[in-house]
């Protein structure tokens, strides 16, 4: 199995983009990560740490693989592993992320601090209307969620 | 040369693989019984094949079994010379004893399975830590062995001393293991090799190449005595040694009575197997650790010597004050080991090769009597025990009266080991005393008699509250105590055996030593290994 | 029994496809095991995984899919890549945070899954919480532009919505 | 105070570090850097691993940890199962009479964590199966095997566990009794194979050994070396099937026992029982 | 013409201290804290971002054997954020 | 002249001696039982990553890495052969430190069990309080 | 021009400082989750430790065990037992 010729260079070249991406992404993520205040804002940070700091870089090695010839015939297993663990990454990465900022909030472990609004802590605390439509509550954001 | 003896390679795989069908009995067979007898045919059956090792042994010299057929360094291999098929049958006999005895132990317990997986775990890891040629399959074994005795120490779940004696064991125990994982990475580092007998080969002879392991990587007079001082710590931690005795009174007292007898008879004994594999056939009398420029081997000696010293006297100062019958005998394991190590570190390069004989055999002789006199006491115990409800010697005191039988077994295995005449510790102990007098060590000599003479006073006491002090309350009759008062009688015949046999045994376990500690075999030892290689080496 | 074989169907395709790409190789002992894989794992998870098997056949679904995919990767995630990462490198960090309600108009638990996980994998905004009898996200967000409902669903997820709407329901 | 005194101890330590280095590095001791060959016993494995030029004396398989692991060093790979299943009994006797069993009127739905993790769940336990069936099965050729695909696929019962709450699992199979069972099968796989060369040596009348796997010269029968064209290493496939089973089930029981909730435990344990 | 193995070689050189500084940033924070949930989202970020950059190594070594790494450390950090999530919302971990 | 490649590797030996150091301090001076076994888990790696080091092979030029021991063919000649032996790394600490690992990961887990029984029966896991409860 | 051997070595020293000051902070720490998340750290320098030095396998291995079940073992651990070493908080 080999690629046409000509389209190894494409792919190396899309690769290496892509790699390139992915580590500028990962040292910005991690400076995101030291520079944000809170940890609600760093989860931002992380996310740009997972989607272009691993998926994409991800996908580049997997492209590098299957247009490096020099890499063997191992190189589909390469680009086949590198291929599932991105898809993996990108359906699992927003689920810890999220997973733990509930678990943060609702442990009140991490305190939302600078915030503009906060609507979560707000339903959680008042008993929430159970029935009753987005209206109703929209109105009592307006009341006090205003900055 | 045929493949090998099938039932040296055979034996502990085949053990473990019967342990691990007991849980998947326990979710459809609900009857005890069955359990009992399943645990009481396999200890049997060992036992009869580890008697056929010993004849074997015996007879044809060392035996190597080569496990998948590659050679020796390559894979693993069993190796049982003549000492390691004593000390087997040794282990399987009292285990089947134990094994008998738990019919009647455990039966008012819940568990039996998992009781019985972990007891035939235990005697896995016993058998495959004695016959192994392997040190880091020894490292495994010890591991098996180990998670057994840990299992089981904490098995009386409901009891807050037991499980927190295993948490301890187990936390050190661990750490210890995983010393002894580096020091045989140094092995592996500067030797190349895992075998012991391809070790004992490279560390005496200086310029050997063996065909599958080679050269040597740095300086291996210093890897050796490094990696001997790291293990050190697990085998004196496993045995018990003075500074490391720490956990014994409170991890054997706890465990379930039979298992205490293993604990005390069996398990100790493999931390003194191993020391006497390093220091003798790996790293001998004539290896790289005793170079004149790196004498470490004689340090080491005198470390283990004075700790066995330091071991045998607290052992028996501490038995003094128990009120605790078991922690009475948990000291006593600590006195005796520390007697086992003094005979073992008589090694010295100054030390005539004669008195160094004698010394091992005495050890070995003392390890074997202790073993049978010590699962004897702590299976007499569990039924006194058993009779007044109590471990403490006050509420024990006169329940000795209502099972005269046992009553008189326990008085014969403490005879045993304090040392008295007909029987086998006199033997032993007098051996070890005139292994230090032949060696010039008049002082050392003296203090064994010390050590056994303040032992006798922990013994008497525990004698006294058995048998002679009235008791407080007046004891049910009890019924059902049959099959292990048998049991301890026949270990008594045993204890009985090994004195008025001692000519013989002497002999022969001198004949043992010679045959596998002394240069001639470790000779015998490292042939029996070569043989193997040109065996099987490829064409 | 019969049921389940149906259901099985799903997850034993996708333990397939699975097993061949991450082997990365066809050879026949490849085929043969993961056709083993595929049915055992299918039928391990069938009752876990697939709840309507039909939905699988209609290949107009992964068609949107792959729409989505290109347009969500190439455009949604570029913007909002560089727009937190702008605000991480720029010395003043402009932050404005907060939590703000989302809601969402779709019926099925996958649908539901894509939109929040698109969210969150777009920087800026992270799906705290749900509440999945009001159908609302609870969406942490780097720069709150709006707080009322309907227009907090326009700037985020409403792209999203759209297409999960066409693939999953 | 004393934190600062920590920091301390830790930058201390950090500059000893350096500062050794840096003296053994100077010193040009020989031991700094790895050695440029490579060990005989070692150039003597990855020499047979897989060699059609001594096909008897070869292990059959490329992947050298795995040969040596199954086949040149079987034995401690017994025990090492044999020690893990051990300490799963050991739990066990500790936690025996403790049996979780899923209310019969209850909401599933209500425990848990929340809707998003759940389905995300649902998708990729399929996924994560399949991967870590390829990576035990692929155990002779690539690096992983039993144990590595075992550990990856217990990620799936794991997270089942703690995402769709304990009852959840135990009423969709995930029994501690199923996996004993299967933990069991595993392991008694495990030692048949280990013992089937010998067996049929025995019933042949040839010379075997206990953990034969490929034909040697002293003992001339051993499993087929190649399936379907590709080196399955003979038993090692066997080995890798069984321990994949063997590892899962043993990690699911230990976290089906360890999620157990503390109350009931407490009711079992207070059931009272105490031995001398 | 075929790939040229030395331009592929270079440019992952020029990555890897780029991405050793990301790796160290990250420590850093999780080893700061100050909270748990910070604790663990950078070990969440630093894993995948590992996972991936082990791929790429991958290519640096010239071993595309090395790949399964990537997957299991996915995995597993995944069900790591799980656990201490679950710690810090619920009273007991199987509930 | 120092040769900068024996110090980096240097300064890795000597961290991981250190580890071994700290993990040990852990393991005998600190109180929590807990924490006795993070420390334990500590040292089993510990060691287990010294064992690696080990194993480890120097690069035969600058930018020739070692590879993993696992052969890519499987129709091999002798050149691959050999090539193969001189670029492998040590397979047997590999193999030593898989069972080391899982045998670590046995103790482990039934101390943890151990330890919540502990904590059961005596309501505390810090070592200075149970000596102290009995007495 | 550094070479890549020097460069490789170079990442294996900081891994094994940057492994250090996470086993010190985890020993020392008293809050018992910082401690198993700080030993994750240590357990994720590790695991690039074996991938660099050619032990995929044993990264196999490692990472479920040490990153995965480690922490996972513990935290059920302290869940059921007590959060901080010597009583709860100060």
């Amino acid at each position: 199995m080999a690629v046409p010729a000509g389209l190894d260079w494409v792919l190396v070249i899309i690769g290496e983009i892509m790699i390139a991406v992915g580590v500028i992404s990962d040292l910005i993520a991690a400076i995101g990560l030291l520079r944000f205040p809170n940890f609600y804002v760093r989860l931002h940070a992380a996310t740009i740490g997972t989607i272009w700091g691993a998926f994409v870089p991800l996908i580049g090695a997997a492209l590098v693989a299957a247009g490096a010839d020099f890499l063997g015939r191992y190189r589909w297993f390469m680009a086949g592993g590198a291929v599932i663990t991105a898809v993996l990454i990108l359906i699992l990465g927003p689920a810890g992320s999220h997973a733990l900022a509930r678990a943060a909030h609702r442990s009140k472990a991490a305190v939302v601090q600078p915030k503009v609004v906060d609507h979560l802590e707000e339903d959680s605390r008042a008993p929430s209307p159970k029935e009753e439509g987005g209206e109703e509550s929209e109105a009592e954001v307006k009341e006090g969620g205003e900055p | 040369m045929e493949a090998g003896i099938l039932t040296i390679g055979a034996l502990a795989p085949i053990l473990v693989v019967l342990a691990f069908i007991l849980p998947l009995l326990g979710i459809f067979i609900k009857r005890k019984i069955f359990f009992h007898a399943y645990a009481v045919v396999v200890t049997a059956l060992i036992a009869a094949a580890t008697t056929y090792n010993l004849i074997v042994v015996w007879r044809e010299g060392p035996q190597l079994y080569a496990f998948g057929g590659w050679p020796p360094p390559l894979g693993i291999s069993y190796e049982v010379d003549a000492l390691g098929a004593v000390l087997g049958a040794l282990t399987a006999w009292v285990m089947l004893f134990i094994a008998i005895y738990s019919r009647w132990y455990m039966d008012k317990e819940t568990g039996i399975p998992y009781y019985y997986t972990l007891l035939l775990g235990l005697e896995a890891g016993l058998i495959g830590c004695i016959y192994t040629g392997d040190v880091f399959n020894l490292f495994v074994m010890l591991e098996v062995l180990s998670i057994s005795a840990y299992g089981l120490v904490g098995f009386h779940r409901g009891r807050a001393e037991a499980v927190e004696a295993a948490v301890k064991y187990g936390i050190i125990g661990a750490a210890a293991t995983t010393v002894y994982f580096i020091a045989l990475v140094f092995i592996y580092g500067s030797y190349g090799t895992l075998n012991m007998a391809d070790l004992a080969i490279k560390a005496r002879v200086m310029a050997v190449a063996t065909p599958f392991s080679g050269g040597y990587y740095g300086n291996i007079a210093v890897a050796a005595a490094l990696a001997v001082a790291l293990s050190l710590w697990v085998f004196t931690y496993k045995s018990a040694l003075f500074p490391n005795h720490f956990w014994l009174p409170d991890a054997h007292p706890e465990a379930p009575t039979p298992v205490s007898a293993a604990l005390s008879g069996l398990v100790v004994n493999i931390g003194a197997y191993a020391v006497m594999r390093f220091l003798y056939t790996m790293f001998g009398s004539n290896s790289v650790l005793t170079v004149a420029k790196y004498p470490f081997r004689d340090i080491i000696l005198w470390a283990l010597l004075i700790l066995g010293i330091v071991s045998g006297l607290v052992g028996a100062l501490m038995m003094i004050v128990q009120e605790d019958i078991k922690r009475l005998l948990a000291y006593s394991t600590v006195s005796h080991i520390g007697l086992v190590f003094m005979g073992l570190s008589l090694g010295f390069s100054t030390v005539p090769l004669a008195a160094t004989q004698e010394a091992l055999t005495a050890s070995l002789y003392h390890l074997i009597n202790h073993s049978v006199g010590k699962a004897l006491l702590f299976m007499a115990a569990g039924i006194f025990i058993g009779i007044a409800g109590t471990r403490k010697l006050d509420g024990l005191a006169g329940s000795g009266r209502k099972a005269p039988l046992a009553t008189a077994a326990f008085f014969i295995g403490f005879l045993q080991l304090m040392g008295l005449p007909p029987l086998g510790g006199f033997f032993s102990k007098f051996l070890l005393y005139s292994a230090f007098m032949e060696a010039g060590m008049p002082i050392v000599a003296v203090l064994v008699v010390i050590i056994s003479a303040i032992s006798v006073l922990g013994y008497a006491k525990a004698m006294y509250s058995v048998w002679f002090r009235p008791s407080a309350k007046e004891f049910e009759n009890v019924t059902g105590i049959t099959l292990p008062t048998a049991v301890v009688l026949l270990l008594a015949v045993a204890c009985v055996g090994l004195g008025i046999a001692a000519p013989y045994l002497t002999s022969a376990l001198s004949t043992t030593i010679a045959n596998s500690l002394m240069s001639k075999g470790v000779l015998s030892y490292i042939q029996a290994f070569l043989k193997t290689i040109n065996y099987l080496s490829p064409p | 029994m019969a049921d389940r074989l149906v259901k099985a169907v799903g997850p034993a395709v996708l333990a397939f496809i699975t097993y061949i790409i991450f082997s990365g190789s066809v050879t026949p002992y490849d085929l043969v095991t993961a056709t083993v894989v595929a049915v055992i794992v299918g039928l391990l998870v069938a009752n876990l995984m697939i709840h309507n098997p039909r939905k699988l056949l209609q290949v107009q679904r992964l068609g949107w899919l792959i729409v989505y995919a290109i347009r969500y990767f190439f455009i949604d995630e570029v913007k909002a890549h560089l727009d937190v990462m702008s605000r991480i490198v720029r010395p003043s960090m402009p932050i404005n945070p907060g939590i703000v309600r989302v809601p969402y108009y779709v019926e099925s638990d996958y649908a539901m899954t894509t939109i929040a996980n698109s969210i969150t994998n777009t920087p800026g905004t992270v799906v705290v919480d749900l509440d999945t009898e009001r159908k609302i996200f609870y969406v942490h967000w780097i720069d709150v532009k709006a707080l009322e409902a309907e227009r907090t669903r326009k700037e985020i997820s409403e792209v999203f919505e759209r297409f999960a709407k066409r693939i999953f329901d | 105070m004393r934190r600062a005194y920590k920091y301390a101890v830790l930058v201390a330590m950090i500059v000893s570090t350096l500062a050794l280095a840096l003296a053994v590095s100077a010193g040009g001791l020989g031991y700094a850097l790895p050695f440029p060959a490579v060990r005989n016993l070692a150039y003597w494995y990855l020499r047979t691993t897989y060699n059609p030029f001594m096909p008897k004396f070869t292990a059959s398989a490329p992947e050298a940890v795995t040969a040596i692991v199954w086949d040149y060093r079987g034995l401690d790979t017994l025990f090492e199962t044999s020690v893990f299943f051990l300490a799963i009994i050991a739990s066990m006797a500790l936690m025996r009479g403790i049996e979780v069993k899923a209310p019969k009127s209850i909401n599933l739905s209500k425990y848990g964590m929340s809707a998003i993790v759940k389905t995300v769940t649902k998708i990729t336990v399929a996924i994560i199966l399949a991967a870590s069936a390829s990576i035990a099965l692929h155990g002779q050729l690539t690096p992983g095997g039993g144990f590595q695909g075992g550990a990856t696929a217990a990620v799936a019962p794991l997270v089942i566990i703690v995402i769709f709450s304990l009852y959840f699992a135990v009423s969709s199979g995930i029994k501690k009794k199923s996996m004993l069972t299967l933990r069991t099968l595993g392991l008694l796989g495990i030692g048949v194979t280990s013992f089937a060369v010998i067996v049929a040596g025995l019933i042949l009348g040839k010379a075997a050994y206990v953990f034969q796997n490929q034909p040697k010269e002293a003992a001339p029968i051993g499993f087929p070396s190649h399936i379907l064209g590709v080196p399955m290493g003979g038993t090692l496939l066997f080995f890798n099937i069984f321990e994949f089973l063997a590892v899962a089930a043993g990690f699911t029981i230990v976290f089906l026992l360890l999620s157990v909730p503390e109350e009931s435990v407490r009711k079992v344990l207070e059931g009272g029982e105490g031995h001398d | 013409m075929t790939v040229s193995e030395s331009e592929v070689i270079t440019f992952i050189i020029i990555t890897l201290p780029i991405y050793m500084a990301a790796f160290t940033l990250y420590a850093v924070r999780a080893l700061k804290g100050p909270t748990i949930p910070d604790t663990v989202l950078a070990i969440d970020a630093m894993t995948y971002d590992l996972a991936a950059f082990l791929v790429v190594l991958a290519i640096f070594f010239r071993s595309p054997i090395l790949i399964p790494t990537a997957i299991v450390l996915a995995l597993w950090v995944y069900a790591l954020d799980i656990y201490v999530a679950k710690y810090l919302e619920s009273k007991e971990m199987g509930e | 002249m120092i040769d900068v490649n024996a110090f980096l590797f240097s300064v890795l030996v000597f961290s991981l001696i250190m580890n071994l150091g700290i993990s040990l301090y852990g393991i005998f001076w600190r109180p929590s039982l807990v924490k006795k076994i993070i420390a334990l888990t500590i040292l089993g790696d510990t060691a287990n990553v010294l064992a690696i080091v080990v194993g480890y092979r120097a690069w035969i030029a600058p930018n020739r890495p070692p590879i993993p021991p696992v052969l890519t063919t499987w129709k091999p000649t002798a050149t691959d052969l050999s090539k193969f032996s001189s670029l492998a790394v040590d397979p047997l600490p590999q193999a030593l430190v898989l069972t080391a690992v899982v045998i670590g990961l046995a103790v482990t887990v039934f101390l943890v069990f151990l330890t919540i029984q502990v904590y059961r029966l005596h309501g505390t896991t810090d070592v200075r309080k149970i000596a102290k409860l009995k007495g | 021009m550094i070479s890549p051997e020097t460069l490789v070595f170079g990442v294996l020293a900081a891994l094994g400082l940057i492994s250090m000051v996470a086993t010190f902070m985890a020993v020392m720490e008293r809050d018992l989750l910082k401690a198993v998340l700080f030993s994750a750290v240590q357990s994720t320098a590790y695991a690039f430790m074996f991938y660099i030095l050619m032990a995929p396998d044993i990264l196999l291995v490692y990472v479920p065990v040490a990153v995965g079940l480690y922490p996972a073992v513990i935290l059920f651990l302290i869940k059921k037992t007590e959060r901080f070493e010597g009583g709860e908080e100060e």
